[in-house]
């Protein structure tokens, strides 16, 4: 039905990917450079939860390659690979996440609370609760006769709560240009999917919304390009919403300072990342080579560097003004 | 408006309703979603008549999903709509709360003013007809507690057409709780006060400024809702006895008026809180430190709270009576504080 | 899989549903007697919102057929039907309804709100919460090791709510002793299943709970007694949950007092009430002649008018007591 | 206890383990369940070592379905067991709030004293380390807003562990609110008072007494949880200066031990409210209401409220510290109160 990912896409989605990443390394490394001496999650210029999405790229970058900033992401509380292959501005993220005050949120959100207006996207620290207002930027679409998309992203621990299913009912039963996306990390936190999950692919359930539902075993970003452009076709086309789910690798701890004690596959982790086999492909079809390789990952290093360079320099948000913004016309509460 | 202004006489959900309509007229924007909001027109008559006006496209029934619709909701307003979306009884909150109280109310803050959420979301709120404790309940203190969204309480046919008005036209989330017993529903006891002279033309009442609605020198009653009417009514009584009751309708929870209440407490310099959401940690208190905040000495006598005792309303007639603010408790009260 | 109703059964089948018939028609006679002049929902001697079931009896008595009384039923608040089938006092039911302190709630509850130990029945005005409860019930059964089930009940408008969702996932996962129920009368409120629902059956949605599903499309009670036996019979052997929908009939309003104009189907309701396809079924079989339904009718009316005289003989709560049950200890709040 | 009970040193979160535990042990009918609650112990190690000592089939993990599983702990306690049911973060409530409060709380006032509900609904709460807006929030006012649930907000590793007995053995629901700061966690500032000496034997503090944390005659500050060690912390540093602070732990907000807050008030004639849960139409006005519902003329000077300004909680560190009820504000509180 889609026809697979052209040269420059393939390229393009790569470099989606390495981006993701190098954001992801470079939040690693300013997360963990000043929560000492110990472990204190409150301190350092990035305080709070931490939850990274290495490993989970090409979901990312394969849906969002099919998006414009015109079409609406809301993602979770793990929600940088989403932000960054759905375009949002790497500064403005970045100073949410430093606390400033040029920051999407002027540091009032945090990484868990990302709005950007100008890509239309948006996250929760609730789980499956993003979905709901996601049925509502799609139905907006609609409205305006435009063919617009809402893409909607949960974990496979997640899709077993309840809006989840109230979500995809309302979804199908308007029609609404609505992607659903499941990323199965197989955890989680500690819970494996096993212990939370009682069918072995969330696919099976978009039968019961009568919508299209498709799993993806590999954590292929290609895979993942495919189905989910056949997902966003059919959205635009106003045939409603699919439900896509990933089965995809958390590389890291759920957040950071997470041991993993309870991970038994911990060993075998490395081996999955998807990064490296995506880079081995396009280099085998011959569309890149080291040099080009070093390139996308210069140019990303380069830009991530930026954005933490801009959040670092810009200004904290200042205490007196704690109380603004609760209400729309900017005033303290 | 003019002096020549028509109007007519009004239940309180009519003039809702008419507030609602004046709206979508006006502005593309304003849609209805909730359940049997369509062909039913609200179960408390909160959209009767929209259908037919406005259409299919306009005004939408919802599956019972309010976690989805809500939601919906608020994506949709992100988005430039403006959504009434209807919970039908307050009391379904816990089904749906996590939308409301952590997103509708939270983006704003959270997006640091870059992101406006302008719904309503309009709810059915109180008991006194015997529906148990799953469908009587008020719970506006719950609601004004937790912060980002306003609570607007109408008590009378103008000001819920005005209060209305002005919802929809905010740019932030405003929660707007209709009391059952206010509507003028003809299958429900009302008090007289439930049906009034209503402008016809469009006209805005200000969230967050409440309204003398007696004017009195011995005692403030502060309150909101139906327990304005009661408290009219119990004034209307002591003013035979020579006791001059003020009676003071919030008319919103969020923003307090609470200049209003300094103004009215400083001139009597007795206090009693008439409130049917639940007793502790609710309205009744924060009336009263509103007063202790600027000065407890204004207070000339110990205040008091007439609410529900933080007892589940009970469903037995005589078993509801005693737990809600019925006239003769709040009688009582006044006597008490004004030591009548 | 399960035997088909011997006669004793089948016209044990009938009896429960003109018990619960009857007691509708009580109800329906006694909630109007007083409500007037005009209509005032809060006046009479049964005030506030009443939902009656007329038309449901066949599900009710379908399923409770396989139940003891140390089974576990939670029910909607549509409940009487369920109530009755189950077993409980109907003494003590009626003057709940009727808010006497010798109610199952001494008044408290209110017919959205009976509770009896004595047969582990309960029921809840909001809709589908009723299910995660169930599962407890259905839990401590299972951990005492009986093969004790819980049967838990829904509308098909509550399918939507996410509890549904969480609850039949959960069931299924810890492989608990429930049944679910969808009683699919067409109607949520004035919502036609086609706008609430965006599958024409619930029994699809039990594949993305790895259940057995099965929906009932014709209200006869012995379809569903063959079908609740074999969902019964599961849940006892230890293989847990199923689901199970019947496509029933709204005999009257949705509740009393709901004038039904949205309603096109009026006209042609009375002809799909289900007693008397099931009294004629009986009849055509030799099991019941007119002598034989007058009698167990006349058994019917004692019992309820019984119950309803003991209602309205017992004491109305004392107003002074109205704080007392709030906590176990039975004290004042 | 006898004077030779042996003691040891624990954090908060292992003396209210410890106290599950000596429940586990003696009594079949507990179990614990909830998300991470096994391997990982609870994220904010409430359950460390119990899926080790009593197994997976008592200390259970749960899918994220909030509803189902609390629901779960409903029906499983209405049949005789005795469930500790974790809900992670206070925050979470919204998705799961109908279960608990119109179900877990109104189920004895229904059934009219006929069936219990006994259940620990175990949830942390509190900010201060930058969790943002969906994970900071304290929300006690909120649950004992409502009723039917008893409130427990332990803020040591003494009552921690007492409180946490009597909740299990309690016949009513009870919340059990743990402030992450008060834990004694590795990962977080920590108070010095969150460590201290636990008697190894189970033993049992009364839900409904308030703890007289210091005594003191100048002023009152009535507090719960993370803010009674702030409070403890600015009255040392004011007696240097001779102002005598009297602290009150509240310990529970539900019951609210009413003749402490009017014990001391009438002592002190001042009164400071910290509350680290939003501002209005919460803790802070209900106790101030206590005074006044007996006796406004105790007060002796304006209350002073330190709660969170009605604001989502900050995500940046100096914006979240500007909202919370830091030592800096309530000494600053204290001062103004008492003039000094
Ligand atoms: C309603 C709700 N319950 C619990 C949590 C706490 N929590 C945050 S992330 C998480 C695990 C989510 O797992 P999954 O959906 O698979 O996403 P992943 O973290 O694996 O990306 C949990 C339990 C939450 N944020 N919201
Ligand atoms: C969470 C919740 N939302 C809405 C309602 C109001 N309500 C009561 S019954 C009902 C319709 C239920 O339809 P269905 O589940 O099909 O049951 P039926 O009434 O047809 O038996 C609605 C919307 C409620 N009680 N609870
Ligand atoms: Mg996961
Ligand atoms: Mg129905």
């Amino acid at each position: 039905m889609t026809a697979p990912p052209d040269d420059g896409t393939r390229v393009e989605l790569y470099r989606t990917m390495v981006l993701a990443r190098t954001f992801e390394e470079a939040m690693l490394r300013e997360y963990h450079a000043d929560k000492g001496p110990g472990f204190d999650i409150g301190k350092g210029l990035v305080p709070g939860e931490m939850h990274l999405a290495a490993g989970q790229e090409p979901v990312a970058a394969g849906v969002c390659a099919h998006l414009t900033t015109d079409d609406a992401v809301t993602a979770t509380h793990r929600p940088h690979h989403f932000a960054i292959a759905h375009g949002i501005d790497l500064r403005r993220m970045a100073a949410e996440i430093f606390g400033r005050e040029t920051g999407l949120g002027r540091g009032r959100g945090g990484h868990m609370h990302l709005f950007d207006p100008a890509t239309h996207f948006s996250c929760s620290g609730i789980i499956a609760e993003g979905y709901p207002p996601a049925l509502g930027q799609a139905f907006a679409f609609q409205r305006k006769g435009t063919d617009r998309v809402a893409v909607a992203v949960t974990g496979e621990g997640a899709a077993n709560q309840g809006a989840f299913h109230e979500s995809l009912n309302l979804a199908a039963l308007w029609r609404l240009p609505v992607v659903f996306v499941v990323e199965d990390n197989d955890w989680g936190i500690s819970v494996p999917r096993a212990s939370s999950t009682c069918v072995p692919s969330n696919a099976v359930r978009a039968a019961g919304y009568d919508m299209p539902g498709e799993r993806i075993e590999d954590n292929a970003v290609e895979a993942v390009y495919a189905a989910a452009g056949r997902a966003v076709a059919r959205a635009r086309a106003g045939d409603g919403p699919s439900l896509i789910e990933v089965h995809t690798l958390r590389l890291w701890g759920h957040f950071e300072g997470d041991a993993q004690a309870y991970r038994k596959d911990i060993e075998d982790v490395p081996g999955r990342d998807p990064l490296p086999t995506y880079e081995r492909t396009l280099r085998e079809a011959g569309l890149l080579d080291e040099a080009g390789a070093a390139a996308v990952k210069a140019e990303a290093v380069e830009k991530v560097e930026d954005a933490v360079r801009f959040a670092k320099e810009s200004p904290a948000p200042d205490p007196a003004e704690a109380g603004r913004y609760v209400f729309a016309d900017g005033g303290p509460a | 408006m003019t002096a020549t202004a028509s109007r007519h006489r009004l239940t309180t959900a009519k003039a809702m309703v008419d507030g609602i309509a004046a709206e979508m007229e006006r502005d593309e924007s304003v849609i209805v979603l909730g359940e049997d909001v369509g062909a039913y027109g609200g179960i408390f008559s909160s959209s009767t008549g929209l259908l037919d006006r406005f259409g299919a496209t306009r005004v939408i029934d919802t599956p019972i999903s309010e976690t989805a619709f809500i939601g919906l909701g608020i994506g949709a307003a992100v988005e430039g709509l403006r959504p009434i979306v209807e919970l039908m009884f307050v009391d379904f909150f816990g089904v749906c709360m996590d939308q409301i109280y952590n997103h509708m109310a939270k983006i704003s803050y959270e997006s640091g003013g870059n992101v406006k959420v302008p719904m309503v979301l309009t709810t059915a709120v109180g008991g006194g007809y015997s529906d148990g404790a799953q469908h009587s309940q008020c719970l506006w203190g719950t609601f004004a507690h937790l912060p980002g969204m306003k609570v607007v309480v109408p008590s009378n046919p103008y000001d819920a057409k005005g209060l209305m008005i002005s919802a929809i036209r905010d740019d932030s989330p405003v929660v707007y709780m209709f009391h059952k017993g206010v509507l003028g529903l003809p299958w429900m006891a009302k008090n007289p006060r439930s049906v009034d002279e209503v402008p016809d033309e469009p006209f805005t009442v200000p969230i967050g400024k409440a309204r003398v609605a007696r004017a009195g020198s011995d005692v403030t009653v502060v309150t909101v809702s139906l327990s304005v009417h009661h408290a009219l009514d119990v004034a209307d009584r002591l003013a035979t006895e020579g006791v001059d009751v003020e009676v003071l309708d919030l008319r919103s929870l969020v923003p307090l008026d609470r200049e209003a209440i300094l103004t009215s407490v400083a001139k009597t310099g007795r206090l009693v809180v008439v409130d049917e959401d639940y007793l502790s940690y609710g309205l009744s208190g924060e009336v009263v430190a509103t007063v202790t905040d600027v000065d407890p000495g204004l207070l000339r006598a110990k205040v008091a709270r007439v609410a529900v005792p933080d007892v589940p309303i009970p469903y037995a007639h005589a078993l509801e009576y005693a737990v809600l603010p019925r006239p003769e408790r709040i009688e009582a009260a006044i006597r008490a504080v004004v030591g009548a």
